[in-house]
Order: C-alpha cells, then structure tokens, then sequence
C-alpha cells in the first residue's frame, strides 16, 4: 500500500473496527478512511463496485469476512472479474485481490465451514493462492497485490492464531514469493504428500510420525492452486512412486482429484500404487466438536493413507 | 398510564410511552389491550430469556460453548410482544441470533443448551450450534447463519401460506446491517407483486457488528425502505407496543393487502457475538443508558407493580424458580451425550437409503 | 403437476411468454398463473423464495434461464436448500427442483457459456442430474420432482433442439427414472467412455466411428452426477481396461477429474492405461465460431483419446 | 417551440415537450440550448444507429452473426442525447444491448460489424460478440451479459473517479427489468454513502424480454427508487431531452453531491433479442404508435426543417452517405478475416509468460 497509491483494502469491519479477526488491524490509521474503507453487508454490492474501480485501473483488496458469504458476490468473482479480460480481448482487466478465510474454523457449523478452494481454482481468467505459512502469507500476498490479474485468496481463520518462524529474508521489505511455485516443505524419498493451506501443517505432523516408523514422506506445498504447479508434483511423483493429496474440502470435484488426475496424466508409469485423496467427508459440517473432528481428515488418516502406500 | 387494574384478570388498557411512525398506512392505536395474565407470562418470559443468555455467557466463557454464539439480551421484548400476537400458524424465520425466538415458539431450554453445547440432546441434534434452532412443528425455520438470506426465505414460507390460502403470516426478521442486503429489495417488489403475506421485521438494534446504523445505511428509517410497501416503526424495548404493531401487520397481511416492513427499535447489550467485547465502537454510557432507561424486562416488572398485580416479592419468588430451571437446563446439557459417531452420515440427504458418503478417504458410509 | 398440488413452477418468463426457450409451453394455460409463476430478473430473490416455499413443503420447481444466472442465487442452493436438512437435523427439509440449460450454447459468449456441473457436484445435500436423450429428460425430471430432496437439473439448450426416438415405455405415465444410476448406452469391450449431457451424443458418434476402425467402445451415459454411480463405472472400466471422460466443462477440478479418480481408487489393477479427461480448453468461452468449435471436445478429440488408450 | 433559428452556428433555444418529472430535488429547465451543428450531428448520429441495427438485423436472419443478439433502434436518442452531455473522462457503462453506446464513444462501425460476424478486427477481436464491446480509451466498459451486474460495477467505475479526484462521473446504463436486482439497491446505498459521482439511468423500454413493467415492478416509478437518491425522469425518445437531463445528473454528481437515478422513458424497436419476434405480449399498435409518434430520429428531423437547418435534401443526402458506410461496414466485416487459432489462448491473462493452459485433453498450449 505504501509502495502504490491505488491499492487500498475495503470489506466489512475492516476498518474501524480493525477487521473481523484483525488482520488489517492498524491499516485505517495508517493510510486513512479511503484507503481502508468499510462497507455494509452487502458482498454483491461492494465486489461489484471493486470490480468497477479495478477496471478503471485501481487494485482493490477486498476482504470477505469469510469466503462463504462470497457466494453472494461470485457472480461478480466470476463473470465480472475473471471473463473480462478475455471477453474484451484485453480491452479493460480487473486487477485485484479477493482476500478471507477460507473452510473449515472451529465450532461454525455447515454455513461458515466450506471450503471454495476447487471451485475458484477451476476458473480461467483468474489465480487462485492458498498461503500456509507466515512466510507464504507474506510472500504470496505481496505477489497477488502485484499481479495484475484478479487473484482469490485463500486464508484460514485456524493459521491467523498459529505462529511460524521466519527468516530475515522474509521480513525484508523486498520478499515476494513466485505465484504457480510449489514448494517442497520436506523432502522425502517413500511417498508425496500434496496439501494447501492448514493441511500442510497436518501433512508435516503425519510426516514426522512417518519418519520415526522409517517411513520418508516428502510434503508439497502447493501455495499457488492456480495456475497448478504440474511440474512439481510430477517431480515429486517420480521420485516417490507414491501420492496422497489431503485437503479439507469436499471430495467430488475437489482440490486432490484434480491432484490425482494430475499425477495419472504425468506419473503413470512412476505409481507404484493408486494415488490417493484424504478430503472431508463428503457432509455439510455439524457443530458438534466431536462430529466436527470426525469430518475433517486428521493427521492420522494422512499416517494412514501413506502407509496403504507403502502397503503396509 | 390510562385506566386502573381490575381484579382477577379483567383486561387492561395500557397508554404506549412512544408513538408508531408509520409509512404509507395510519398507525394503529396508542392504547394496548392486555391483562394481568398476559403481563405475568411476559415477565417471566422475557426473564427466562434473558437469564438463558447470561447463563450462554457464563458457558462460552467457561468453553462449553464453542464457535460463535450471539446473545438476544435487550431485544426480549420483540420475541415476547411478538408471540403474545401470533398463532403457531405464522411462521417466524430469523438470523444466527436465535436462541430466543426459538424459545418463543415453545422451545425448551434444555434443548437450547444441550444443543449449544453441542450434544445430541439439542434441538438440531448438536448438529446446528447457537445458529440453527429450528421447530417444523410451531413453524420455527431457524435460526440462518448467512445475513440476508432469511428475508426471501420468508418470503417464501408466505408464499406458501397464500398458495395454502391459509389466514396466516410470516415474520422474516433481520437486522439493520442485513436491511442493505440486495435481496430484501428483490423479496420486496416480490412480496409486493404477489401479495404475499409477510412482515419484513427489522430488529434495529443500532449496530451491524461494529458497524452503526449510521455507517452502514443512508437511511436508516427502515421502516420506510419498503419504498411502495407500507411500513411503521415500534418502540422495540416494549413489548406491549411490538404486540400492537405486529398484531396490526399482521391484519395487514392477512387482509391481502401484501407485505409490511415494522422496524422495532431495540438496543443490543452483549457484543455482536462472542468474540466481540462490544465496547470499541459505543461508549458504556450508551449500554448503561438503554439498560437504565428502557430495559424492556424492567418495564413489565413497573407494570406489575404499578398495576399492583404482583408485588416484589412475587416477582423475585419467580425468578428464584426461574433461574433454577436454568440451572437444570445447563445441568441437563452437561450431562447429555455427545452425538454417536453416525450421526455424521445422518441427515444429509432426506430418504437416504442405498446412499453412501465418501469419508475422508476411499472408504464410503452408508448414510442414514 | 396434475399428481401433486404441491408442484408449481416458478422462473423467468416461465408463463405468459411460454419459457426463454419454451421448456415451459403451454403450462400456464393448463394450470394458471397461481402454479406457473412469472418472476422479476431476481434470481438471488426468487431462489430464497422458492427455497422458503419448500421448507413449508410445497415442491417449487424453479427455472433458471441459464445456470449462468444461478450465480447470483447460487447462496440459497447451496447455503439455505442444500445444507439445512443437515443444520437443522431433519428438521426443516427444502423439497424441489433446480432446473434450466447448462454449459455452451451457440455463439452466447463467455458470461452465457458455463458448465456448473463439477461445483454442484460437490455439494452434499444435493442431488443433481444432466440428462442427455428424451428418455433421460423425462425420467429423470419426474424423478427429481418427486425425490425430497434439493435437487440440482442441468439441461443442455442444444439439446432442446434435438429430437431422439422414444418407446412407449417412456411415454406411458408412470414412467420415471432411478436416480443415481448410469446407462450403457452403447455396450463395448475395448475402451469406456463416461459422460453426461449433450456429450454423451458426441460419445456415441465416436463409438460408431470406433467401431468402423475395429475399436469397441463402451458409452456409458452418468445421468445422475451426485450421487454417482461409482460401481457402473468400475464396472465398465473393469471390463475394458480403459477410460476417457468426456465433458464440456472446465479442466480444473471437473467431473473428468472425479471420473478418473474413481477409476483409480476403484480399478487401479485393471488398467491397462492411464485414465484420460476430455473436457473444454482451460479459457472463457469466446465468441467467434472457429474458436467457440476450438473451445470444446470435438467427436475427433473423443476418437484421438480413444486411440491413445489402445496405444494407437 | 420558441426562440427562431440563426444563421450559422448561433445557439438555438429549445422548449422540451415533456416536463421532466423530479424526485428530492429541482427540475432543470424545459428550455434546452443547441445549435444547428449539434443538432446536424445528433441526427446523422441516430440515423447512423438506426441503420447499424438494421443492418444487424439483416446480417442475423441471413446467419451472419450468431448466438445473441440484442439491438437498440428505438432508443437511439439516449446514447446520442447523453453523450452530448459528458467527455470521454466520464465512464459509461450499460448491458448486453451495446452497439450503439459504444459507436456513441468513438466505436467505429467496422469494429462493430466485424465483432458480430466474430472476424478477428472486430472491436474484441471476434472475441465478445454483441455483448461484449468496450474502448478503454473512452472509458467505455462494455457490455455485460449479467443483469444486473453493471450497476454496481459503474459504481465501482465512479468510486475510481473520486479516489482519483477527477471532475467525471459515470453513467451506470441498465433496463426496467434490470432494475429490480438487489445489486442495484446494495450499489445506491454505498454510492450514496460515500457520495459517490454515479448516475444510475434507467432505460425504461417498458419491457424485460417478455415482462412488462406492470408485471415485474411493483413501483415503475424507477427515477424514484433510490428512495433517498434523488431523481429525475426524462423524455428518453428526445435526445435534447437527454442532453439536458444529463448535464443536470452530470452537475449533481460532480459537485459532490452523490449519486443521481435518472429514468429515461424509450422504446425497444425489436423484439427483445433476435430470437423474439416481440410481438406476443405487445400489440403491434402499441409498437406502430409510438414509431409514429414519438420516433428519436424524426423528432431531430422535423427540428432540423423547423429550423431550417436542412432541408429535405441535405437529409437525404447524409442518409444515403450513411447508408454507403453501413454497406461498407458490413462488406469489411465479411471480408475479414475470422481469428487465428492462438487468440483462443490469448488474453486469458494479463502478463501470461510461462503460464499454459490446458487443451482438450493433456497437451498445454502457452498462453499468450
Ligand atoms: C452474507 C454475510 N456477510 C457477512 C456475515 C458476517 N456477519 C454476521 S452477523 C453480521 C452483522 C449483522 O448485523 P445486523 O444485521 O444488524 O444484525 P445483528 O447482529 O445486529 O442482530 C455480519 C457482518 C454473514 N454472516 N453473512
Ligand atoms: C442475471 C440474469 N438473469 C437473466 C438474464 C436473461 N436476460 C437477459 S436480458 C433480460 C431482460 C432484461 O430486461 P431489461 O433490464 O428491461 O433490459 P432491456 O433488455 O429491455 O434493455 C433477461 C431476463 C440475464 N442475462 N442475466
Ligand atoms: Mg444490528
Ligand atoms: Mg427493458
């Protein structure tokens, strides 16, 4: 925001009231009620308007409150933001971050728990990032502001309370991370783990325990959903033989059967077992914690999965 | 006050403290009918209410209660002066802040905590949490978690009272943040086109979260942003006057004169939800002010006294029992069963059989 | 309609103009404005009305003049229809129907041109269906209008234009579809091709050329998207050894790359090549005819992948 | 009429035939300032209009263009009547019905033809359609296939204006069927907000595809439902009408007043798209009436004889120019050339080095 006059951030509560989980705490002091601008509840209205000032040139940050309300305003995500550069043949591009929490939080129930990850990531004329780290956040978000391409992305309100270590380099003023990039978080040798998001925690945990059973899983962290960083999951594949993606949003369609398909188009011949996918069930989410724990998959169905890879 | 109480329970005549604003329609009387009965059912109700929140509270506090939780304490008055007008043929519909309109419609609080808490005792089975009350058999549709959603929802629970011809309405409720919400004004001109029998309820209780009504709206006279539809706007901390007001949309309604927008000015004491200390965006004079001057639980209890139709003691001998069935509701909740490991594979789909879900991974459940 | 007072039809020009594409003639002279219900261009208002009428247990069935304005209301599909038997525990149900023209028309342009069949697909609470024939179409909507259950029913406006031969079977009363249950349309030994919708003509018309070449070619035709009839697919792919899915819609997360996933997790030991997906290239939908032709799975394309899975 | 004409360019006074009716605010005055070279213009610019959706009409029976195709004659004097009124600093946008708005910002007719026969000169290089036309360069942003979608986005446009401090609006362009979107509402309570230059016109053609505007808005008073925006409804079959109505909204806006709603009352010519023939729900005198008698395009040629400007065979002579040009047009158009094979992977993305798209099946074409 510093560094360009025309970014400036608006949703609801982002402003005086420091946002919803305080992630654009500080902003409205620092750079002013235009630039960190509140709006009323209504997500088709203020997207649509975001998508307008793009158009006209500036680079809107818009925040949902959480991604599930963005379902009001998908049109405008979709048909507005992402088409019209193609419908135009470049005549007018929307340059601009759609920014929240993304799936599953505590305790929300089945309306505030999906996760949009597939359907986003599915949508030409758009980029699609999903952060893990502190340093991903950093980086990656810093890349999306950046690009001048409409960019969804995807936080999770469980990483806003979670702290990670961070270099010197990834505090300097210059750190951008590359958009399409995945990186590997762990290196291994047995099988691949592909996550985004959250998940790449549970996937370094299910790692861990891995290793101290002998097992050597290597864990992908996809950062980038779209455009699909093909190349290194392909890489990955080759080496190990073995893939599970996880993920915690839905099955049918979802984030890991496009990873799975991925690897059969590239890796077919590297499998030395049948890819798999670790998703949520395929329920909306109850409250209930202990039903909540059980629809989401768990470090141990990740240990689990890798060892039918390794057929054990 | 007009006119003095009789005994037994002869009604009474109460003179309302603030005049109905009306738009495009004439205001309904100033002078209520009530009775001693009705006045005591009141209190205890709203009182009931307002303990069930501050024991929510207390249980959030104490992690019980996990996720978001949204407290109703100050606005009793709508749910209670609202009931005291309808039958159980008009349908409600409300937002995520629920755990009172639903006891309103003959829920019980063992059923709210159980279900707060997450336990298979719950009104929605430990499946919905603090946003999801729902009660098919009063006509109870939740209990919404997406703000705005439930104004066309009503819409269409009237819709279907006029397809039934049923001599019923609907009360959609909604806040002063969800009242910018697009699809209202789409619900509006429906409702309007078609004559549909429901009262767009605007609970403006000043604050959209963080948000005042100020920030949020150009207008904030809701009950006039119906445009064509006519609309009136009710003291909403008494409960007398939301009984009068909705009475009257509801005749409009029923009458076949379409829709109704009743705003009914109320105040907020907890923050938005929990997460929300509620006190970076208003002053505490602001709370304390409202809770000093137009507590709506404290303006029955004057009528009680005042009209001498129960005394101090009385009251407080109610509330002493009332507070005890809190209690074993809270107890009830805590001691219930946390739902049984299937009950993920239950409802997901109506008539399920031969059906299975996937679950996280290859392996599939039957759904039940 | 005639057997359930329940059933009315609510949409866009559904009544007095007769349907955008005349889906709905006749119908309002047959039973009266009150159950064919002309609506405002409000599908976000109309939808959460039509889903409030179901929770008091009329049977709305709501016409979308395209799926692609379905975006605007795609909230109360998904949030207020699809999850609230689940959050209210069997409380409240929301019984209807979904339904209008999916995926390319002709010339209509990026914003007109979307296949919404892999979102949908991933929502549990919902059911959904994308009929190919006459046969299917009747069926299947009777079916639909009859499950109690939200019930998501993408058409095809190019198929409203064709015409296929039907028994009188179809035509006799009480004829209705299974939900959830694939048809071989086209037996075959060789390769299985799975799709939905207009493509499953494009697949027969690939069979046939198939055969002419001495390759036997499987069409199996899904009907039901959710639920999806996993065992006819790995039923099929058991026999043949090979698959390629055939759709319109987007790569990313699409039906093919669930279709492939099955395959995978249910016949990974019978395949003698690696799975393929036909779909639409990964760009909005451009207008031009030589691109829009360019844009989407041809016959040719259908054939080439067939070939590819017998090593030709 | 008053005021008689001059010589040369001398200004001319023109009384208006319809008052302008106002909602929360003063009518400008009914008398209009032109002047013979602006009134030449405006006619040879409508007459060309008209011809282009002639034409277009042609080249759709005789399958030239395909897929939808949704044309404007009969509303010419809008676009004519408002660009007369702004600069190209101003922003326009408007709906899928845009032929004539973007030849009103300096489009030419090749470009038009071309986009609709799909050839790769075409305005979006064959790669819109009739939807979907826009020139950066005027600040033209299309074209848009989404009811509804263009309000907010012309908000949004408005919003760009004011954080850049310029002394511009934008003119939102969206139907009477259009107006009942909720978008509209969520946009006109932001926009007024936060004063935003917008002026939200409603071109009220009485019709949404087969609706009429009795039968999709309970209020058709469209330049009264900002509700707290004030409005103005005007003449839209009166291009000087227009012109004078939207200097007016254009001053509101600018001057910092916030947004403006301006009804345009016009007529659609054709069917709704190429696919109506628009003649099942309207009578075909209803149609011949107002052709007769409210008509833009005459309604500029008995002024330019009135006054003298031209004489009946000046005006023959530029139509028969015009109509050389349309031929022109159309012959350019066919004789372009359809898109080379990579546009189908071009402009997927701005700055798409390295990046590729999947094909068909799993070959990857670069993007470019
Ligand atoms: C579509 C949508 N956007 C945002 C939210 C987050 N949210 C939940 S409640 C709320 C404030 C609503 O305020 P109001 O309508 O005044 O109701 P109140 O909470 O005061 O009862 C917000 C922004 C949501 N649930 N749904
Ligand atoms: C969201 C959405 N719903 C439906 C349609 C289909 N549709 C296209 S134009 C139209 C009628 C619009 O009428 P109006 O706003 O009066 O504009 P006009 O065509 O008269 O210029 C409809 C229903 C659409 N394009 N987008
Ligand atoms: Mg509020
Ligand atoms: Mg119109």
């Amino acid at each position: 925001m510093e560094r360009d006059q025309n970014v400036f951030v608006l949703g609801e509560e982002v402003g005086a009231y420091h946002g919803a989980y305080k992630i654009t705490k500080g902003l409205i002091d620092r750079f002013g009620e235009d630039r960190v601008r509140d709006t009323p509840i209504t997500e088709a209205g203020f997207t649509g308007i975001s998508v307008g000032a793009a158009m006209h040139g500036l680079r809107p940050v818009v925040e949902f409150m959480t991604w599930n309300f963005a379902m009001q305003a998908i049109d405008h995500i979709v048909n507005s933001a992402a088409k019209i550069n193609y419908m135009s043949a470049g005549e007018i591009t929307a340059p601009m971050v759609f920014r929240g929490p993304n799936g599953a939080a505590a305790g929300v129930g089945a309306q505030h728990s999906q996760c949009f990850a597939a359907w986003y990531m599915s949508v030409p004329g758009l980029k699609v990032m999903a952060p893990y780290s502190a340093e991903d956040a950093r980086g990656l978000l810093k890349a999306a502001i950046r690009d001048p391409n409409p960019v969804v992305f995807l936080e999770n309100e469980m990483l806003y309370g979670e702290s990670f270590p961070v270099s010197a380099e990834v505090l300097s003023e210059d750190f951008v991370l590359p958009i399409g990039q995945a990186k590997v978080e762990r290196a291994g040798t047995d099988v691949t783990l592909v996550s985004f998001s959250k998940m790449v925690g549970s996937c370094l945990k299910a790692a861990e325990a891995l290793a101290a059973e002998g097992i050597s899983a290597e864990v992908l962290n996809l950062r980038t959903l779209r455009p699909l960083d093909r190349a290194s999951i392909a890489a990955s594949v080759r080496k190990t033989g073995r893939l599970v993606s996880v993920e915690e949003g839905w099955p049918h369609c979802g984030v890991g059967s496009e990873i799975v398909s991925v690897a059969v188009e590239e890796t077919f011949d590297y499998l030395d077992a049948p890819p798999e996918r670790i998703t949520g069930v395929d329920v909306p989410m109850p409250y209930a914690e202990n039903l909540e724990r059980a629809a989401l998959p768990g470090v141990a169905d990740i240990i689990a999965a890798a060892k039918r890879q390794m057929g054990q | 006050f007009a006119a003095a109480a009789a005994g037994d329970d002869a009604p009474i005549e109460i003179e309302l403290m603030r005049p109905f604003v009306t738009h495009k329609c004439d205001p309904p009387s100033q002078t209520v009918t009530t009775s001693p009965s009705e006045l005591r059912q009141m209190y205890r109700d709203m009182y009931l209410m307002r303990r069930l929140e501050i024991a929510s509270d207390v249980l959030y506090k104490s992690k019980f209660i996990r996720g978001f939780c949204h407290l109703y304490d100050g606005q009793e008055a709508i749910c209670v002066g609202m009931e005291a007008a309808l039958t159980y043929d008009d349908c409600i519909i409300t937002s995520y802040r629920d755990h009172c309109t639903y006891l309103g419609r003959g829920g019980s609080i063992e059923k709210v905590f159980a279900e707060l808490l997450g336990r298979e005792t719950g009104c929605a089975l430990g499946k919905g949490g603090s946003m999801h009350m729902y009660m098919k058999e009063t006509n109870f549709y939740g209990g919404n978690g997406i703000v705005g959603a439930q104004q066309p929802l009503g819409a269409g629970l009237a819709f279907a009272q006029k397809y039934r011809g049923m001599p019923n309405c609907t009360m959609t409720l909604y806040g002063d943040g969800a009242a910018n919400q697009g699809q209202l004004s789409e619900a509006m001109n429906m409702a309007a086109l078609w004559d549909l029998p429901v009262v767009f309820v605007c609970e403006n209780n000043h604050y959209g979260m963080g948000t005042s009504v100020e920030r949020s709206s150009k207008s904030g006279a809701y009950y006039t942003r119906g445009d064509y539809v006519p609309g009136m706007k009710a003291d909403g901390m008494d409960a007398l006057a939301v009984k009068q007001a909705v009475a009257y949309a509801k005749e409009h309604c029923v009458s076949g004169k379409g829709p109704f927008v009743l705003e009914l000015d109320t105040y907020r004491y907890h923050g938005h939800s929990m997460s929300d200390p509620g006190s970076t965006y208003r002053t505490r004079d602001e709370v304390s002010g409202v809770r000093q001057e137009r507590d709506p639980v404290d303006r029955i209890r004057k009528l009680l006294l005042e009209y001498s139709i129960a005394e101090e003691k009385d009251i407080k001998t109610w509330e002493k029992e009332i507070r005890k069935q809190i209690d074993a509701g809270v107890e009830f909740a805590k001691s219930s069963s946390v739902p049984a490991d299937e009950a993920l594979y239950q409802h997901v789909l109506v008539d399920p059989s031969g059906i299975e879900a996937r679950t996280v991974s290859a392996d599939f459940a039957p759904l039940r």
